[in-house]
């Protein structure tokens, strides 16, 4: 009896008998009929009472057919099914056990019953004092200040993080330094200029590396200074002399080298304990 | 005509604690829990107590303190209904039908379709139970453990609002209707009463509305926060 | 205190009238003018008096009946607006430069803004300083003993909860950090990460904060020093 609903849908269409389908159309399936039945008859549900009623219903369900009207399936299905009880209930069949049919009858009416009481429910439900339409909840709500408290949040990794970052920018910054051995052949030049000319003799190159300001790398210094010294050559402002290949470079200005009152630099003595000269150093760098 | 204004018996009185209730309940539309209360006034044992206190206070008032959907609120005295003309909102007309089914779902909860109709001993319509949901009185619960897992349907707090109900033992003539056995099932099959029930844990034979049955929005209009 | 509870003096009162008037600027969702409440009560040449009446019922009470500017209305009593507010937690996370800052102190303190401008490399936004006292995970301990007398600062005991520390000196050193992987390369000679203390000893060239310098302690940018 769950599958039609024939009431809930669109209404069916019986123009040739408007007075039944107005009727008919306050029922919503067979039950209902057999409960307004209940009512207009004063059947008590409370016994078993289910033989008039099934009467009332047979009734019914003839009136319906002899105007024509077409009966959706669970209504016939229970007019057989009543037609078929009521004739257990008169006479019972020995053979078959009678109780049934008055266990089916209890249980139809207490289908009704429990349908009636909730027809019953439903309208005490809507006849209390409805939100809105019998008692009225506040009609300004008031709402309070929405206050925001703030809570911190960070993890000891965060904190530990933020700490190695900062630090490390320490670490990187040192390195860098380090990397910067950037004395340029202008620099060297400068000094070059300066320590040659205020100077009357030939002087060993590795010498003048050493003057070169500290802090520098002596390899890149010792470039430099090179550089400087052979750009300086070019032009003409001094003379480099080397005795020998690998002996250590000297460096004169150019017109005292050539003035034969000038000493000549000391004469190349390989160094015994091997530590690197200028020149061994040069071929190097 | 004094006697409006209620007063204490001779119980001790925290007249400041009432003053902090009644504000509380009085700004907000919505009924407040106990918890809810706790949660601003901080605990206090003696809170129903005072409940109890402010509800005498203004028992004879035009505005009443009730208890509704498992908490407090304040709702004007029902017999001055006639009054709020104005302030009352479009009834929604619901029909028979819904009606119906919106009763047999607050008493047989959970319940499913298949039993919904076959108490009506008609099927429910489609458009019924969306009704029925949209108002925000029914929603659904879970499935019930059986072929076809169908879903099962309850109330909701905003029901239990909706019709001044302080909570659904207190549905009208419920302590009759399981007294006349019309809350079982058919009477041959005898099984023991089961009564109706709103709250969020499922039946033994309920499941949880899977999110992957496509049935989203499952429990729309339920138990919306008491404060708003 | 049963008097806040409001009682009528020997005026006559008409109860029934008050109860009408109540629950309508109850339920109604605006302020309603005596032509409003005699729209819906009927003409009453008692009105004013009822309402004034009404007044006197809810003086000491959590709710008050006020007169606003267009009609009468409830309102929660203005000493009970506090427990109307609401407070929510907002979680928010300390930013890049805050954390760095914070770390510096921890680890560093006692430290002046200077110094974590030395070893930050970057100057430090006072927001941000404000935000860790905020927090209060960071406090100022005292005034460096120098030009300009800075405050230091140092890390409060609710510091160490918060990153559950049991002490200070707890924090990981330089060996745990390069472990950890947070420091990379090789440090220079010199790079030491110091043992942190957080007591309230002074050091030797820390000063308490004066009361008589009323900056009440604050970190107020004043006498930054000359950086080093």
């Amino acid at each position: 009896m769950t599958t039609v609903d024939p009431f809930e849908d669109e209404p069916r269409q019986n123009p040739d008998d408007q007075a039944f389908r107005v009727d008919v159309e306050g029922y919503e399936g067979p039950l209902d009929v057999l409960l307004q039945l209940a009512r207009t008859e004063k059947i008590d549900l409370t016994r078993v009472a289910i033989l008039p009623l099934a009467e009332q219903y047979l009734a019914f369900i003839a009136r319906a057919k002899d105007l024509k009207i077409e009966l959706a399936a669970d209504f016939l299905v229970m007019a057989a099914w009543l037609a078929w009880l009521k004739s257990r209930l008169i006479a019972p069949d020995p053979s078959d056990e009678g109780a049934d049919a008055e266990m089916l009858a209890e249980d139809l009416a207490f289908r009704l019953r429990r349908l009636e009481s909730m027809r019953e429910a439903a309208q005490q439900l809507f006849s209390r004092p409805l939100l809105g339409q019998g008692v009225f909840a506040r009609g300004m709500p008031e709402r309070g200040t929405v206050e925001t408290t703030v809570s911190w949040r960070a993890s000891l990794y965060d904190l530990l993080n933020a700490y190695g970052s900062v630090r490390q920018q320490e670490i990187v910054r040192t390195m860098k330094m380090e990397k910067r051995p950037v004395f340029s052949i202008v620099d060297a030049r400068q000094v070059l200029e300066r320590i040659i000319g205020s100077s009357a003799q030939w002087l060993p190159l590795a010498a003048l590396v050493a003057a070169m300001p500290p802090g520098e790398s002596r390899r890149g210094a010792l470039a430099s200074t090179f550089g400087a010294s052979l750009e300086m050559a070019r032009e003409g402002s001094i003379r480099l002399r080397q005795s020998e290949p690998f002996a250590p470079l000297f460096v004169c200005r150019a017109d005292i080298a050539l003035d034969p009152n000038t000493p000549e630099p000391p004469p190349h003595t390989p160094p015994a304990n091997g530590a690197p000269d200028a020149g061994e150093t040069l071929h190097h760098g | 005509m004094a006697e409006t204004i209620a007063l204490f018996s001779d119980e001790p009185v925290d007249g400041e604690a009432l003053r902090r209730i009644e504000a509380l309940l009085f700004a907000c539309e919505r009924p407040l829990t106990l918890v809810d209360l706790q949660a601003r006034l901080g605990e206090d044992e003696a809170l129903e107590q005072q409940l109890r206190q402010l509800q005498t206070v203004y028992a004879n008032r035009g505005i009443n303190l009730v208890e509704v959907a498992d908490g407090w609120a304040f709702r004007t005295a029902p017999d001055l209904a006639g009054l709020m003309a104005e302030t009352r909102e479009m009834e929604r007309k619901l029909s028979q039908a819904a009606m119906e089914t919106l009763a047999i779902i607050a008493y047989h909860q959970p319940v499913t379709r298949a039993e919904i109709e076959e108490i009506r001993g008609v099927a429910v319509a489609k458009g019924t139970l969306d009704i029925l949901l949209e108002t925000g009185w029914v929603r659904i619960r879970g499935r019930r453990r059986m072929p076809g897992r169908p879903v099962t349907f309850g109330t909701t707090r905003v029901f239990l609002e909706h019709f001044s109900l302080s909570a659904i033992a207190d549905l009208p003539g419920l302590d009759d209707l399981k007294g006349a056995g019309l809350l079982e099932g058919t009477p041959p099959s005898g099984f023991s009463v089961p009564l109706p029930r709103d709250d969020d844990a499922l039946d033994e034979d309920e499941d949880p509305v899977d999110d992957d049955d496509g049935h989203g929005g499952s429990d729309d209009g339920e138990a919306r926060p008491a404060e708003s």
